[in-house]
Protein backbone atom coordinates (compact mmCIF):
# COMPACT_ATOMS: atom_id res chain seq x y z
CA UNK A 1 0.00 0.00 0.00
CA UNK A 2 1.17 3.68 -0.59
CA UNK A 3 0.61 6.61 1.51
CA UNK A 4 1.42 9.76 1.53
CA UNK A 5 2.92 10.93 4.41
CA UNK A 6 2.02 14.69 5.24
CA UNK A 7 4.84 17.02 6.49
CA UNK A 8 4.51 20.71 7.89
CA UNK A 9 6.72 23.30 9.26
CA UNK A 10 10.23 23.15 8.90
CA UNK A 11 10.33 19.61 7.42
CA UNK A 12 8.07 20.53 4.75
CA UNK A 13 10.80 23.25 4.12
CA UNK A 14 13.73 21.15 4.34
CA UNK A 15 11.48 18.52 1.91
CA UNK A 16 10.37 21.64 -0.17
CA UNK A 17 7.20 19.38 -0.42
CA UNK A 18 4.33 18.83 1.64
CA UNK A 19 3.59 15.02 1.99
CA UNK A 20 6.42 12.20 1.40
CA UNK A 21 5.26 8.81 -0.19
CA UNK A 22 5.65 5.37 1.21
CA UNK A 23 5.25 1.74 0.64
CA UNK A 24 4.31 -0.01 3.07
CA UNK A 25 3.13 -4.11 3.25
CA UNK A 26 -0.85 -4.63 3.27
CA UNK A 27 -1.29 -4.81 6.65
CA UNK A 28 1.23 -2.46 8.04
CA UNK A 29 0.79 -0.31 11.11
CA UNK A 30 2.20 2.79 12.21
CA UNK A 31 5.69 1.30 13.37
CA UNK A 32 6.28 0.18 9.84
CA UNK A 33 5.64 3.80 8.03
CA UNK A 34 8.15 4.71 10.44
CA UNK A 35 11.04 2.76 9.91
CA UNK A 36 10.04 3.08 5.74
CA UNK A 37 10.78 6.61 6.19
CA UNK A 38 13.68 6.12 8.51
CA UNK A 39 15.07 3.11 5.63
CA UNK A 40 14.12 6.11 2.69
CA UNK A 41 15.96 9.04 4.59
CA UNK A 42 18.93 7.09 6.40
CA UNK A 43 20.63 10.68 7.06
CA UNK A 44 17.91 11.34 9.53
CA UNK A 45 16.63 7.79 10.02
CA UNK A 46 16.21 8.73 14.19
CA UNK A 47 14.29 11.95 13.57
CA UNK A 48 11.86 9.05 11.49
CA UNK A 49 12.26 6.18 13.54
CA UNK A 50 11.01 8.41 16.65
CA UNK A 51 8.33 10.92 14.92
CA UNK A 52 4.97 10.40 16.05
CA UNK A 53 2.13 9.71 13.40
CA UNK A 54 -1.28 10.35 13.43
CA UNK A 55 -3.78 8.73 11.95
CA UNK A 56 -6.90 10.35 10.71
CA UNK A 57 -6.45 13.06 12.91
CA UNK A 58 -5.44 10.86 16.03
CA UNK A 59 -2.40 9.09 17.37
CA UNK A 60 -3.15 5.95 18.00
CA UNK A 61 -1.14 2.36 18.81
CA UNK A 62 1.64 2.02 17.00
CA UNK A 63 0.81 -1.57 16.14
CA UNK A 64 -2.62 -1.34 14.25
CA UNK A 65 -3.07 -2.34 10.73
CA UNK A 66 -3.19 0.55 8.26
CA UNK A 67 -6.28 0.56 5.70
CA UNK A 68 -5.72 1.94 2.16
CA UNK A 69 -6.72 5.52 2.23
CA UNK A 70 -5.82 5.97 6.22
CA UNK A 71 -4.27 9.99 6.07
CA UNK A 72 -1.46 9.79 7.89
CA UNK A 73 0.24 12.94 9.77
CA UNK A 74 4.08 13.77 10.93
CA UNK A 75 3.32 15.53 13.81
CA UNK A 76 6.62 16.47 14.96
CA UNK A 77 6.85 19.89 16.91
CA UNK A 78 9.96 21.89 17.14
CA UNK A 79 8.17 22.93 20.72
CA UNK A 80 9.26 26.63 21.55
CA UNK A 81 8.29 30.28 22.31
CA UNK B 1 -18.18 24.36 33.05
CA UNK B 2 -17.48 24.92 29.14
CA UNK B 3 -13.79 24.16 26.86
CA UNK B 4 -14.33 26.72 23.91
CA UNK B 5 -11.90 26.97 20.70
CA UNK B 6 -11.60 29.03 17.70
CA UNK B 7 -9.03 28.80 15.05
CA UNK B 8 -8.82 32.46 13.57
CA UNK B 9 -7.42 33.60 10.29
CA UNK B 10 -4.62 36.02 10.90
CA UNK B 11 -3.71 38.03 13.97
CA UNK B 12 -6.36 37.67 16.90
CA UNK B 13 -8.45 41.11 17.40
CA UNK B 14 -8.52 43.39 20.64
CA UNK B 15 -10.26 43.21 23.04
CA UNK B 16 -10.84 40.11 24.35
CA UNK B 17 -14.52 38.35 23.81
CA UNK B 18 -15.36 39.12 27.58
CA UNK B 19 -17.05 36.29 29.03
CA UNK B 20 -19.39 37.37 31.63
CA UNK B 21 -18.01 37.87 34.77
CA UNK B 22 -20.05 36.37 37.70
CA UNK B 23 -20.28 35.00 40.95
CA UNK B 24 -19.42 31.68 40.82
CA UNK B 25 -15.59 32.13 39.95
CA UNK B 26 -12.88 33.90 42.00
CA UNK B 27 -10.05 33.94 39.17
CA UNK B 28 -9.98 35.37 35.75
CA UNK B 29 -6.87 35.08 33.44
CA UNK B 30 -6.72 36.11 30.34
CA UNK B 31 -3.02 35.54 28.66
CA UNK B 32 -2.04 37.00 25.37
CA UNK B 33 0.61 35.76 23.21
CA UNK B 34 2.49 38.30 21.05
CA UNK B 35 4.98 37.75 17.93
CA UNK B 36 8.06 39.32 19.08
CA UNK B 37 10.49 40.80 16.64
CA UNK B 38 13.30 38.93 17.99
CA UNK B 39 13.13 35.05 16.43
CA UNK B 40 15.80 32.84 17.67
CA UNK B 41 18.68 35.64 17.42
CA UNK B 42 17.12 37.46 13.94
CA UNK B 43 14.65 40.13 13.16
CA UNK B 44 11.62 38.86 11.86
CA UNK B 45 8.11 40.72 10.69
CA UNK B 46 5.73 37.94 11.05
CA UNK B 47 4.84 34.31 11.98
CA UNK B 48 3.27 32.20 9.60
CA UNK B 49 1.22 29.55 11.37
CA UNK B 50 0.54 26.10 9.87
CA UNK B 51 -2.57 24.25 11.76
CA UNK B 52 -3.51 20.78 10.71
CA UNK B 53 -7.41 21.00 11.04
CA UNK B 54 -9.02 19.38 12.06
CA UNK B 55 -6.67 17.43 14.52
CA UNK B 56 -5.51 20.85 16.10
CA UNK B 57 -9.14 22.22 17.30
CA UNK B 58 -9.69 18.15 18.42
CA UNK B 59 -6.84 17.81 20.67
CA UNK B 60 -7.10 22.25 21.87
CA UNK B 61 -11.00 21.24 23.06
CA UNK B 62 -9.54 17.52 24.58
CA UNK B 63 -7.00 19.28 26.36
CA UNK B 64 -9.28 22.51 27.17
CA UNK B 65 -11.79 19.18 29.02
CA UNK B 66 -8.58 17.62 30.57
CA UNK B 67 -7.74 21.03 32.10
CA UNK B 68 -11.33 21.73 33.03
CA UNK B 69 -11.66 18.42 35.27
CA UNK B 70 -8.18 18.62 36.60
CA UNK B 71 -8.35 22.05 37.92
CA UNK B 72 -12.13 22.54 38.34
CA UNK B 73 -12.03 25.01 36.14
CA UNK B 74 -15.07 27.17 35.82
CA UNK B 75 -14.49 27.88 32.39
CA UNK B 76 -11.05 27.93 29.19
CA UNK B 77 -11.49 29.30 25.94
CA UNK B 78 -8.23 29.17 23.64
CA UNK B 79 -8.11 31.16 20.34
CA UNK B 80 -5.27 30.25 18.16
CA UNK B 81 -4.47 32.02 14.48
CA UNK B 82 -3.68 30.46 11.72
CA UNK B 83 -1.67 32.11 8.76
CA UNK B 84 0.47 35.01 8.93
CA UNK B 85 0.59 37.26 12.30
CA UNK B 86 2.88 40.22 12.09
CA UNK B 87 5.06 41.08 14.79
CA UNK B 88 3.62 43.16 17.54
CA UNK B 89 0.49 41.51 16.95
CA UNK B 90 -1.84 38.58 19.05
CA UNK B 91 -1.31 35.17 17.84
CA UNK B 92 -2.72 33.43 20.84
CA UNK B 93 -5.32 33.73 23.66
CA UNK B 94 -5.97 31.47 26.42
CA UNK B 95 -8.90 32.53 29.03
CA UNK B 96 -9.69 30.36 32.04
CA UNK B 97 -11.89 30.93 34.94
CA UNK B 98 -11.36 29.03 38.42
CA UNK B 99 -12.84 29.53 41.55
CA UNK B 100 -8.87 30.31 43.51
CA UNK B 101 -5.98 32.02 41.63
CA UNK B 102 -4.17 28.50 42.32
CA UNK B 103 -5.74 26.71 39.87
CA UNK B 104 -6.39 29.32 36.93
CA UNK B 105 -2.46 29.84 37.04
CA UNK B 106 -1.49 25.97 37.18
CA UNK B 107 -3.99 25.44 34.56
CA UNK B 108 -2.28 28.10 31.75
CA UNK B 109 0.86 26.93 32.15
CA UNK B 110 0.20 23.10 32.39
CA UNK B 111 -2.34 24.00 29.14
CA UNK B 112 0.50 25.78 27.12
CA UNK B 113 3.45 23.42 27.83
CA UNK B 114 0.98 20.75 26.28
CA UNK B 115 -0.24 22.69 23.37
CA UNK B 116 3.53 23.39 22.15
CA UNK B 117 4.58 19.99 22.83
CA UNK B 118 1.25 18.20 21.52
CA UNK B 119 -0.80 20.34 18.98
CA UNK B 120 -0.03 20.10 15.29
CA UNK B 121 0.58 23.73 15.11
CA UNK B 122 3.64 25.01 13.42
CA UNK B 123 5.24 28.54 13.28
CA UNK B 124 7.38 29.29 10.52
CA UNK B 125 9.48 32.85 10.95
CA UNK B 126 9.06 35.58 7.75
CA UNK B 127 11.95 38.14 7.28
CA UNK B 128 11.93 41.18 5.24
CA UNK B 129 13.94 39.76 2.89
CA UNK B 130 15.42 35.97 2.18
CA UNK B 131 18.78 35.55 3.83
CA UNK B 132 21.67 36.33 1.84
CA UNK B 133 23.35 33.63 -0.12
CA UNK B 134 26.84 32.89 -1.67
CA UNK C 1 9.79 49.25 31.86
CA UNK C 2 6.83 50.57 34.04
CA UNK C 3 5.10 49.60 37.06
CA UNK C 4 1.80 51.53 38.27
CA UNK C 5 -0.53 51.21 40.39
CA UNK C 6 -4.22 52.67 41.16
CA UNK C 7 -7.03 52.34 44.08
CA UNK C 8 -10.38 52.57 42.43
CA UNK C 9 -13.46 53.09 44.38
CA UNK C 10 -15.71 50.17 44.36
CA UNK C 11 -15.57 48.00 41.54
CA UNK C 12 -13.29 48.13 38.78
CA UNK C 13 -14.69 48.26 35.58
CA UNK C 14 -14.80 46.21 32.97
CA UNK C 15 -12.96 45.53 30.51
CA UNK C 16 -9.47 45.93 30.83
CA UNK C 17 -7.40 49.36 30.10
CA UNK C 18 -5.42 47.82 26.94
CA UNK C 19 -2.00 48.52 27.24
CA UNK C 20 -0.69 48.56 23.64
CA UNK C 21 0.44 45.23 22.20
CA UNK C 22 4.23 45.63 21.04
CA UNK C 23 6.70 43.52 19.82
CA UNK C 24 9.05 43.65 22.81
CA UNK C 25 6.93 41.08 25.06
CA UNK C 26 5.79 37.84 23.88
CA UNK C 27 3.41 36.89 27.30
CA UNK C 28 0.83 39.23 28.33
CA UNK C 29 -1.46 38.30 31.15
CA UNK C 30 -4.22 40.08 33.01
CA UNK C 31 -5.78 38.47 36.09
CA UNK C 32 -9.19 39.30 37.28
CA UNK C 33 -10.13 39.00 41.18
CA UNK C 34 -13.69 38.55 41.16
CA UNK C 35 -15.60 38.78 44.20
CA UNK C 36 -17.78 35.51 44.95
CA UNK C 37 -20.76 34.67 46.48
CA UNK C 38 -19.84 32.10 49.10
CA UNK C 39 -17.19 33.59 51.66
CA UNK C 40 -16.47 30.65 54.15
CA UNK C 41 -18.81 28.71 53.73
CA UNK C 42 -21.45 31.54 54.09
CA UNK C 43 -23.65 33.43 51.24
CA UNK C 44 -22.60 37.03 51.11
CA UNK C 45 -23.56 40.24 48.91
CA UNK C 46 -20.28 41.94 48.88
CA UNK C 47 -16.98 42.37 50.31
CA UNK C 48 -16.13 45.85 51.34
CA UNK C 49 -12.15 46.47 51.41
CA UNK C 50 -10.75 48.62 53.59
CA UNK C 51 -7.02 50.13 52.35
CA UNK C 52 -4.73 51.89 54.84
CA UNK C 53 -3.05 54.88 52.16
CA UNK C 54 -0.25 55.75 51.29
CA UNK C 55 1.27 52.67 52.73
CA UNK C 56 -0.47 50.39 50.28
CA UNK C 57 0.12 51.93 47.26
CA UNK C 58 3.44 52.38 48.21
CA UNK C 59 3.73 48.92 48.87
CA UNK C 60 1.83 47.55 45.76
CA UNK C 61 4.68 49.83 43.56
CA UNK C 62 7.26 48.93 45.33
CA UNK C 63 6.28 45.23 44.79
CA UNK C 64 5.43 45.97 41.23
CA UNK C 65 9.27 47.23 40.97
CA UNK C 66 10.73 44.45 42.62
CA UNK C 67 8.66 41.83 40.19
CA UNK C 68 9.71 43.89 37.38
CA UNK C 69 13.54 43.41 38.05
CA UNK C 70 13.16 39.63 39.47
CA UNK C 71 11.35 38.02 37.15
CA UNK C 72 12.68 40.43 34.54
CA UNK C 73 8.98 41.94 33.09
CA UNK C 74 8.20 44.71 30.42
CA UNK C 75 5.53 46.23 32.30
CA UNK C 76 3.34 45.93 35.29
CA UNK C 77 0.03 47.54 36.13
CA UNK C 78 -2.25 46.72 39.57
CA UNK C 79 -5.24 48.09 40.10
CA UNK C 80 -7.56 47.50 43.63
CA UNK C 81 -10.89 48.03 44.83
CA UNK C 82 -11.36 50.20 48.23
CA UNK C 83 -14.79 50.32 49.63
CA UNK C 84 -17.95 47.88 48.96
CA UNK C 85 -17.78 45.70 45.71
CA UNK C 86 -20.64 43.44 45.27
CA UNK C 87 -20.67 39.57 44.07
CA UNK C 88 -19.76 39.25 41.00
CA UNK C 89 -17.71 42.17 40.57
CA UNK C 90 -14.10 43.01 39.91
CA UNK C 91 -11.69 43.74 42.65
CA UNK C 92 -9.32 43.41 41.93
CA UNK C 93 -6.61 43.51 38.67
CA UNK C 94 -3.31 42.73 37.54
CA UNK C 95 -1.49 42.92 34.33
CA UNK C 96 1.88 41.67 33.11
CA UNK C 97 4.06 41.89 30.07
CA UNK C 98 6.66 39.89 29.44
CA UNK C 99 9.03 38.19 27.22
CA UNK C 100 8.11 34.43 27.84
CA UNK C 101 4.95 33.21 29.13
CA UNK C 102 7.21 31.56 32.58
CA UNK C 103 8.20 35.11 33.77
CA UNK C 104 5.03 36.35 32.95
CA UNK C 105 2.66 33.43 34.82
CA UNK C 106 5.70 33.18 38.20
CA UNK C 107 4.98 37.35 38.34
CA UNK C 108 1.48 37.26 38.63
CA UNK C 109 1.69 34.28 41.15
CA UNK C 110 4.40 35.61 43.35
CA UNK C 111 2.97 39.45 43.69
CA UNK C 112 -0.75 37.92 44.22
CA UNK C 113 0.73 36.08 47.10
CA UNK C 114 2.90 38.60 48.97
CA UNK C 115 0.12 41.00 48.30
CA UNK C 116 -2.11 38.98 50.76
CA UNK C 117 0.73 38.84 53.01
CA UNK C 118 2.10 42.01 53.41
CA UNK C 119 -0.36 45.10 52.00
CA UNK C 120 -2.26 46.74 54.36
CA UNK C 121 -5.81 45.91 53.02
CA UNK C 122 -8.55 43.87 54.74
CA UNK C 123 -11.89 42.89 53.68
CA UNK C 124 -14.92 42.24 55.42
CA UNK C 125 -18.27 40.13 54.20
CA UNK C 126 -21.14 41.67 53.76
CA UNK C 127 -24.37 39.92 54.33
CA UNK C 128 -27.87 40.70 53.56
CA UNK C 129 -29.04 40.09 57.00
CA UNK C 130 -26.83 40.47 59.89
CA UNK C 131 -26.73 37.21 61.50
CA UNK C 132 -29.49 35.88 63.99
CA UNK C 133 -28.27 36.34 67.84
CA UNK C 134 -29.98 34.76 70.93
CA UNK D 1 4.46 59.32 75.23
CA UNK D 2 0.86 58.10 74.44
CA UNK D 3 0.54 56.68 70.55
CA UNK D 4 -2.83 55.69 69.44
CA UNK D 5 -2.22 52.59 67.58
CA UNK D 6 -4.47 52.13 64.68
CA UNK D 7 -6.36 48.83 63.50
CA UNK D 8 -8.42 47.93 60.77
CA UNK D 9 -10.36 44.59 59.45
CA UNK D 10 -11.74 41.98 61.81
CA UNK D 11 -9.82 43.34 64.83
CA UNK D 12 -11.14 46.86 64.63
CA UNK D 13 -14.54 44.61 64.49
CA UNK D 14 -13.90 42.75 67.20
CA UNK D 15 -12.32 46.02 69.30
CA UNK D 16 -15.49 48.15 68.05
CA UNK D 17 -12.94 50.95 67.16
CA UNK D 18 -10.15 52.28 64.92
CA UNK D 19 -7.34 52.57 67.09
CA UNK D 20 -6.01 51.66 70.50
CA UNK D 21 -4.18 54.00 72.99
CA UNK D 22 -0.66 52.86 74.48
CA UNK D 23 1.10 54.79 77.20
CA UNK D 24 5.07 53.88 76.63
CA UNK D 25 8.14 55.41 78.54
CA UNK D 26 10.14 58.10 76.24
CA UNK D 27 12.35 56.69 73.63
CA UNK D 28 10.49 53.08 73.67
CA UNK D 29 10.67 51.64 70.34
CA UNK D 30 7.80 49.46 68.36
CA UNK D 31 9.06 46.10 70.34
CA UNK D 32 7.87 48.04 73.21
CA UNK D 33 4.76 49.43 71.65
CA UNK D 34 3.82 45.57 70.83
CA UNK D 35 5.05 44.44 74.48
CA UNK D 36 2.56 47.25 75.95
CA UNK D 37 -0.12 45.66 73.93
CA UNK D 38 0.40 42.35 74.88
CA UNK D 39 -0.10 43.62 78.62
CA UNK D 40 -3.05 45.34 78.21
CA UNK D 41 -5.16 42.58 76.50
CA UNK D 42 -3.44 39.70 77.93
CA UNK D 43 -5.94 37.38 76.71
CA UNK D 44 -4.63 38.53 73.09
CA UNK D 45 -1.27 38.61 74.15
CA UNK D 46 0.75 36.40 71.72
CA UNK D 47 -1.01 38.05 68.61
CA UNK D 48 -0.26 41.52 70.02
CA UNK D 49 3.70 40.66 70.68
CA UNK D 50 4.14 38.84 66.80
CA UNK D 51 2.18 41.82 65.48
CA UNK D 52 3.69 44.37 62.58
CA UNK D 53 3.28 47.30 63.13
CA UNK D 54 4.32 50.22 60.97
CA UNK D 55 5.39 53.39 61.55
CA UNK D 56 5.31 56.63 59.27
CA UNK D 57 3.73 54.29 56.47
CA UNK D 58 6.25 52.03 56.45
CA UNK D 59 8.05 49.08 58.50
CA UNK D 60 11.38 49.26 60.16
CA UNK D 61 13.52 47.80 62.63
CA UNK D 62 11.72 46.74 65.74
CA UNK D 63 14.09 49.16 68.52
CA UNK D 64 14.56 52.35 66.69
CA UNK D 65 13.11 55.06 69.12
CA UNK D 66 9.39 56.42 68.39
CA UNK D 67 9.30 59.68 67.86
CA UNK D 68 6.11 61.98 69.56
CA UNK D 69 3.37 62.40 66.62
CA UNK D 70 4.94 58.91 64.77
CA UNK D 71 1.81 56.94 62.81
CA UNK D 72 1.52 53.48 64.52
CA UNK D 73 -0.62 51.01 62.46
CA UNK D 74 -0.99 47.26 63.32
CA UNK D 75 -0.65 45.94 59.93
CA UNK D 76 -1.83 42.46 60.31
CA UNK D 77 -3.39 40.61 57.62
CA UNK D 78 -5.72 37.51 57.65
CA UNK D 79 -4.73 36.52 54.20
CA UNK D 80 -6.66 34.18 52.10
CA UNK D 81 -8.77 34.57 49.21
Amino acid sequence: MVFRVLIFGSLAREFSCASIAVDVPDNASVRDVNEALAVRYPHKSTFFRGARLAVNHSFRSADVPLRAGDEIALIELVGGG
Amino acid sequence: MSATVRIIDGAIGDPAPVLPLDAQFGAAIVFDGVVRSDEGGRTIRALAYEVYEPMASNMLAELGREMLAKHGLVAIMVEHSRGEVPVGQRSFRLTVHALHRAEALAAVGEFIDRMKRDVPIWKTALHDSPPATS
